[in-house]
């Protein structure tokens, strides 16, 4: 089972983990990049959360092994994103609740 | 597979005998863990409970001096006797805060959840036990921190157990205290949630499926998951409000307020409803966390002494797990008075009256549960039957508070606190009581006296409807909480005032109905009946399978279920009951 | 029925059109609690004497094998969701969207302090002047009204004492200074947060005069009060506002005198 | 302490395919994302309420920023390494990649030190507005985060160590719930990194 990882294995792994960093490194100047452009307030906000949602996935799929998880683990993450969704709405309702003064 | 041979070694190394201190104080122990927990929140309850006979003096003759023990207390608390609005309000919220934080969940989960879920679940410890110490510890500390709070100047934190700002940022050093002790016990219960979930999801032992939990593990498991994922956010808002207090940023105050005629300072641009939010986002759930230990704690006593299985048990799981759910989209109903729109407003008041169905579902089939039935009434199941009605009287008061329409009287008027006091104190605290008289022969090898357990029983159960049912009569007549002198001042509280002497009486009542209890547990701990079996009520769970007091690593045998938790009055068997860890036969 | 039972279990007597919904919707929930109640309670004692040990050594494995309990919960979902959409939601809609037009109201601003209502009638000219908390003073500007606007100049203000005529809608823009405040009339079947940094707006119609709610509780110390409900401090106990319903022409002529008031005596520093 | 033998410590259970501490640190995780969500929605509700928000890069430093970025990505890579190096049995290459991580996150560290220092020093306090509380208080919860990494894997590089002698599969374990905390700490700030500097 999780027991030793052959050889080869490793060497695939940590193939992957070179191209990720590579990968991040590249996100991080185009969102700062992206900045400098002076977008609406709109679309920066948009573009700057996928580009970190991308590279949110990138560390939490390969550096985390999120790929290639147990089922459980996906069950208890499923169940905080149902939360945390419920916890988005927060805002949502205050947005409509508050009348400015 | 190479791990057998350390596990081996392991053994070898550490057979020394621990000393006094790691077997008792830094034990790593559920069992002991879990005492310790018991008996720390026991004093902190009864302190609770102190407190609010105070307050309760208070409230039915405002304004005089409190005879004999009046003396006692400080010139900044109780000059002459005569208690000052400040420390009411001080004994208010530390009140709510030690009942909720530092009595009944710590009894409820640290304690019931501790030392019974592992054994329920035929496991020799916690997953983490070394973990499982430090948040008993962190527990310790954060009540440590609560308590050293009434002897700063200022006095203890005096805005409500809610403690919503601004009133909470304007107070004086006590809410800071409050505060920092809310981290520690929230670190406590974050810390305890993990263990408990991995411990019930890993250290099964083999045959127990998830079917095959007694609900009492089902209880834990989801409250575990609430304490797990909606506490967070408290301490979020506790670290944001600290900051307010310590670095002088404005998160939950807005520009231009004007405190005492004088202008603040601040640099403004926050609300005070964010600190609402986040607040429910977890009080809301934690009041689940407060019922569904106790739920599971009468169901287990309820299959045992009615002898047969409980009717339902599938749909109450699926109950349970909805209501877990639920219970993170309903938090704004304890808001519905801050300025709500249509859309929001009938979203909360949908959800409010969708959760109260899972509620009723698992309730009906405790009552069906007694239908069939061979019931022993003994002292653990009196308070278990008298939650019932009791949890009932609670719930269907939510009703009216859920539904904007009737909440707008009601709200923040003594409805509220009948409606959840009648969940809380008869409801859990029977709950507790029950299951403090059920297991005391399994963690100490001797049986509580029946006699004092049904003189406390009859006396609380008089008494604390004494309390608590005049409340809804003056939440009718539109009695605000929270009132220095119990609505003294306002001409619709007039017909209802003389109810609060009689309320008053009835918990100094309830605090003598306390002394049978006390009694009988320090007298049954060295002197009660020796139990002659492991198994005294002939239970079918598996905690009844270990020596009795169950030894470090808890079972002589390593267990295997073959069955359901209730397997009570099967047809055909010579005995009543069948059970989880014996083997099929033939 | 319920209402009355309700009544003599201490619910003041109701004294606002939408009070009259208000208090249906209270005698609906509290039926449904009262039959789930009764009905549950009966059950249960039943069952504790019928099943107990010494009558039924034996219990049965099985137990309730009818849908009794699907059909109760059935019922209570039908129950609730009458209450929520038929009487809840629209109440609450109405409550928060259908205001009167201000032409029809008497608009009036309450903004609480500790401890304190201070209640802002815009006068004559019917707009509100201009406030500034920088103008706060505690005794001569509760408000913080600034006099040199123009539409100051006649507005009346006052400390706790509510005036309001009857059977006329009531427009309150209500706001707080400090802390979180909740301005209640029990009576009224009204109630809603006072919150620093916003301006929540709340309607009702008054429909008995303080007069006729003497004659109709048979005391003549009654009195319409505003009740405090949410903890803001040490003097949360005694916020009282007092609230006076009266006719039309009473009300007229007390705004004249305490405008007059204002004109003689000077209510601020501001003034002039 | 204790001669217990809690199972499924060494090598996960069969029906979940998971070792305790693994389920552990992922619904710890899971509540340390309930913990930046409440305060990113803060985040979001003082920036919709507010009649004007400060563009990150008009207070706060950019490159300085962008630097600690990489910082913070290049460590994750290095954690991943020393757990990936444990897999082939290398331990000395762990050990590097291990102090390798240490020294990176002590370097985010003193980047962040430099710019709290310069705020200071310009007068910029939580108490000048809500978007600088904000800042504080996101940043530092998150500094708190990495000091934290930082004990615990000094803790394995140091004494810890041992268990690779005695128990090596356990010392893995470890090694790999180490790095998905430490995972987690560059991933918050991968989003708090836009949200405060860019946007
Ligand atoms: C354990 C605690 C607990 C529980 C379980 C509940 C359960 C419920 N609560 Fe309660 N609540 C609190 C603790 C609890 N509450 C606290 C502490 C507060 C105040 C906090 C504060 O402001 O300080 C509060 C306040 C509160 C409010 C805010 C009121 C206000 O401030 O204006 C509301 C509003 O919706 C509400 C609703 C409900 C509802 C709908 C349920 C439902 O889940 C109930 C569902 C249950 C039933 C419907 C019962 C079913 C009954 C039967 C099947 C038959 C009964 C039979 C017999 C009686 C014989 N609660
Ligand atoms: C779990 C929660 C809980 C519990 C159990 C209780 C229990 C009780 N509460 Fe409390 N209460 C709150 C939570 C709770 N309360 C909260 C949250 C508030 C709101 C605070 C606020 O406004 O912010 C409140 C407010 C509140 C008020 C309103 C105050 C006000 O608005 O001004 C009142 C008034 O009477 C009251 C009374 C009581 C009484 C008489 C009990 C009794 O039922 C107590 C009975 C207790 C026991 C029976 C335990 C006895 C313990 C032992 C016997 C142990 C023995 C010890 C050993 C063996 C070592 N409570
Ligand atoms: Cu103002 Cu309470
Ligand atoms: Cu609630």
């Amino acid at each position: 089972m999780h027991q030793e990882h052959s050889a080869e294995e490793v060497q695939k792994h940590v193939r992957t983990y070179l191209v990720v960093f590579v990968m991040l490194l590249a996100l991080t100047f185009v969102t700062v990049a992206i900045s400098r452009l002076h977008l609406g307030v709109f679309q920066s906000i948009v573009l700057a959360l996928i580009i970190a949602c991308i590279k949110g996935s990138l560390v939490a799929l390969f550096f985390m092994h999120l790929i290639s998880e147990k089922k459980l683990i996906y069950g208890a993450l499923a169940l905080t994103v149902a939360f945390f969704i419920g916890l988005m709405f927060l805002p949502v309702g205050q947005m409509i609740t508050a009348v400015a003064l | 597979m190479s791990s057998g041979h350390h596990e081996h070694s392991e053994q070898q190394e550490h057979h020394a005998e621990p000393g006094f201190w790691q077997k008792y104080v830094f034990s790593t122990d559920h069992k002991v863990i879990g005492l310790q927990y018991g008996f720390t929140a026991l004093c902190f309850l009864f302190f609770g409970f102190l407190l609010m006979l105070l307050m309760r003096w208070q409230l039915a003759f405002p304004g005089q001096a409190l005879p004999v023990i009046g003396k006692f207390f400080s010139d900044s608390s109780m000059p002459g006797g005569i208690m000052l609005p400040e420390f009411y309000n001080s004994l208010g919220a530390m009140h709510g805060t030690i009942m909720v934080f530092l009595g009944v969940v710590p009894l409820a989960v640290g304690a019931f959840g501790n030392y019974v879920m592992p054994l329920q679940i035929g496991a020799v410890d916690m997953a983490f036990p070394k973990i499982n110490m430090a948040s008993y510890w962190a527990f310790f500390v954060g009540g440590v921190v609560m308590l050293v709070s009434f002897f700063v100047p200022g006095g203890a934190a005096n805005s409500g157990w809610t403690s919503y700002p601004p009133l909470a940022e304007l107070a004086t050093t006590g809410q800071t205290l409050w505060l920092l002790g809310m981290v520690f016990l929230i670190t406590s219960s974050l810390l305890g949630s993990v263990n408990f979930i991995v411990t019930i999801i890993q250290l099964r032992v083999k045959g127990l499926s998830f079917m095959r939990l007694p609900f009492f593990v089902w209880a834990q498991f989801v409250t575990a998951f609430l304490l797990l994922l909606a506490f967070p956010p408290l301490e979020a808002a506790g670290v944001l409000q600290l900051m307010d207090r310590l670095a002088g940023s404005s998160f939950f105050l807005p520009s231009g307020l004007v405190v005492s005629g004088q202008l603040m300072h601040n640099s403004g641009g926050g609300t005070p409803i964010l600190w609402q939010h986040l607040f429910w986002f977890l009080a809301h759930p934690e009041v689940y966390v407060l019922i569904l230990p106790a739920l599971g704690i009468v169901a287990e006593i309820i299959a045992n002494n009615t002898r047969k299985p409980l009717w339902g048990y599938k749909s109450m799981v699926y109950s349970l797990i909805f209501l877990g759910f639920m219970s993170f989209i309903v938090w704004a109903h304890h808001m519905f008075m801050t300025g709500m729109g249509t859309v929001i407003n009938a979203f909360f008041q949908t959800t409010t009256m969708i959760i109260s169905v899972p509620s009723v579902i698992v309730l009906s089939c405790l009552f069906l549960s007694l239908w069939g039935g061979s019931i022993r009434f003994n002292t653990p199941m009196l308070f278990a039957l008298a939650f019932l009605p009791m949890f009932g009287i609670g719930g269907l008061t939510g009703l009216p508070l859920g539904l904007t329409t009737t909440d707008l009287h009601l709200h923040d008027t003594y409805y509220v606190i009948g409606h959840f006091h009648y969940v809380v104190a008869p409801g859990t605290i029977f709950a507790l009581f029950a299951g403090i008289y059920y297991w005391f022969p399994k963690a100490t090898g001797r049986k509580m006296n029946e006699v004092l357990g049904k003189l406390h029983f009859i006396g609380s159960f008089i008494f604390i409807n004494g309390v608590f049912m005049p409340m809804f009569i003056q939440g009718l007549a539109g009695v605000s909480r929270r009132l220095f002198d119990g609505g003294a001042s306002y001409y619709h509280a007039g017909p209802v005032l003389k109810l609060n002497v009689m309320m008053s009486v009835s918990a100094w009542c309830l605090a003598l109905a306390q002394l049978p209890f006390i009694i009988n547990f320090f007298y049954s701990m060295f002197a009660g009946e020796k139990v002659t079996s492991d198994n005294p009520w002939q239970s079918t769970t598996l905690e009844w399978a270990t020596p009795t007091p169950p030894p470090h690593g808890n079972f002589t045998f390593t267990p295997e279920v073959v069955r359901g938790p209730y397997e009570y009055s099967v047809p055909g068997e010579s005995s009543d009951f069948l059970p989880q860890y014996q083997p099929v036969k033939g | 029925m319920m209402l009355e039972w309700l009544h003599k279990l201490g619910l003041p007597p109701v004294a606002s059109v939408h009070g009259v919904a208000v208090d249906v919707a209270q005698a609906g929930v509290h039926w449904l609690m009262l039959v789930l109640f009764v009905g549950w309670m009966g059950y249960f004692i039943f069952v504790l004497f019928r099943f107990r040990r010494s009558r039924n050594p034996q219990a049965n494995y099985q137990g309730v094998k009818s849908h009794f309990s699907t059909y109760v919960e059935v019922a209570v979902v039908v129950a609730e969701a009458v209450l929520l959409l038929g009487f809840s939601i629209p109440m609450w809609r109405q409550r928060v969207e259908a205001f009167p037009s201000a032409s029809q109201a008497t608009v009036i601003r309450i903004v609480a302090e500790q401890f304190a209502w201070n209640i802002h009638y815009p006068g004559p000219d019917g707009i509100f002047g201009r406030t500034d908390p920088k103008l706060i003073d505690l005794t001569s500007n509760p408000l913080g009204l600034d006099r040199n606007d123009p539409n100051a100049m006649d507005d009346i203000t006052n400390v706790n004492q509510l005036h309001l005529p009857v059977n006329k809608p009531v427009i309150i823009h209500l706001s707080s200074k400090d802390v979180i405040h909740s301005f209640g009339i029990p009576q009224m079947r009204i109630k809603q947060d006072a919150i620093p940094g916003m301006s929540v707006p709340i309607w009702f119609t008054p429909s008995v005069t303080s007069e006729e709610m003497k004659k109709k509780t048979n005391d003549d110390k009654f009195q319409y009060q505003i009740a405090c409900a949410q903890l803001c401090g040490l003097g949360h106990y005694r916020m009282a506002g007092y609230v006076t319903i009266e006719s039309q022409e009473a009300f007229d002529t007390w705004l004249d005198e305490q405008g007059a008031k204002a004109q003689t005596s000077g209510d601020d520093a501001f003034w002039l | 302490m204790s001669a217990l033998e809690i199972p499924y410590v060494y090598t996960p259970r069969e029906d979940t395919g998971l070792t305790n501490a693994k389920l552990g640190i992922w619904l710890f995780l899971a509540s340390e994302v309930m913990l930046f969500g409440a305060l990113f929605s803060t985040y979001i509700v003082l920036r919709v309420g507010a009649p004007v928000w400060p563009r990150g890069a008009s207070i706060l430093n950019v490159p300085l920023a962008t630097l600690n970025t990489v910082i913070l990505i290049s460590s994750s890579v290095t954690m991943v390494m020393a757990w990936a190096e444990l897999a082939r049995g290398q331990f000395k290459r762990h050990k590097l990649y291990l102090a390798l991580t240490i020294l990176l996150s002590f370097g985010f560290l003193i980047v962040k030190y430099v710019e709290y220092s310069t705020k200071f020093h310009h007068h910029l306090f939580p108490s000048k507005s809500t978007f600088l509380a904000i800042y504080f208080t996101l940043t530092g919860l998150h500094g708190l985060h990495v000091l934290g990494g930082i004990v615990v894997n000094t803790y394995f590089l140091g004494p810890g160590a041992k268990m690779w002698k005695t128990e090596p599969q356990r010392f893995m374990g470890r090694i790999e719930v180490a790095g998905l905390y430490w995972h987690f700490v560059d991933l918050v700030w991968i989003f708090l990194f836009p949200v405060l500097y860019l946007l």
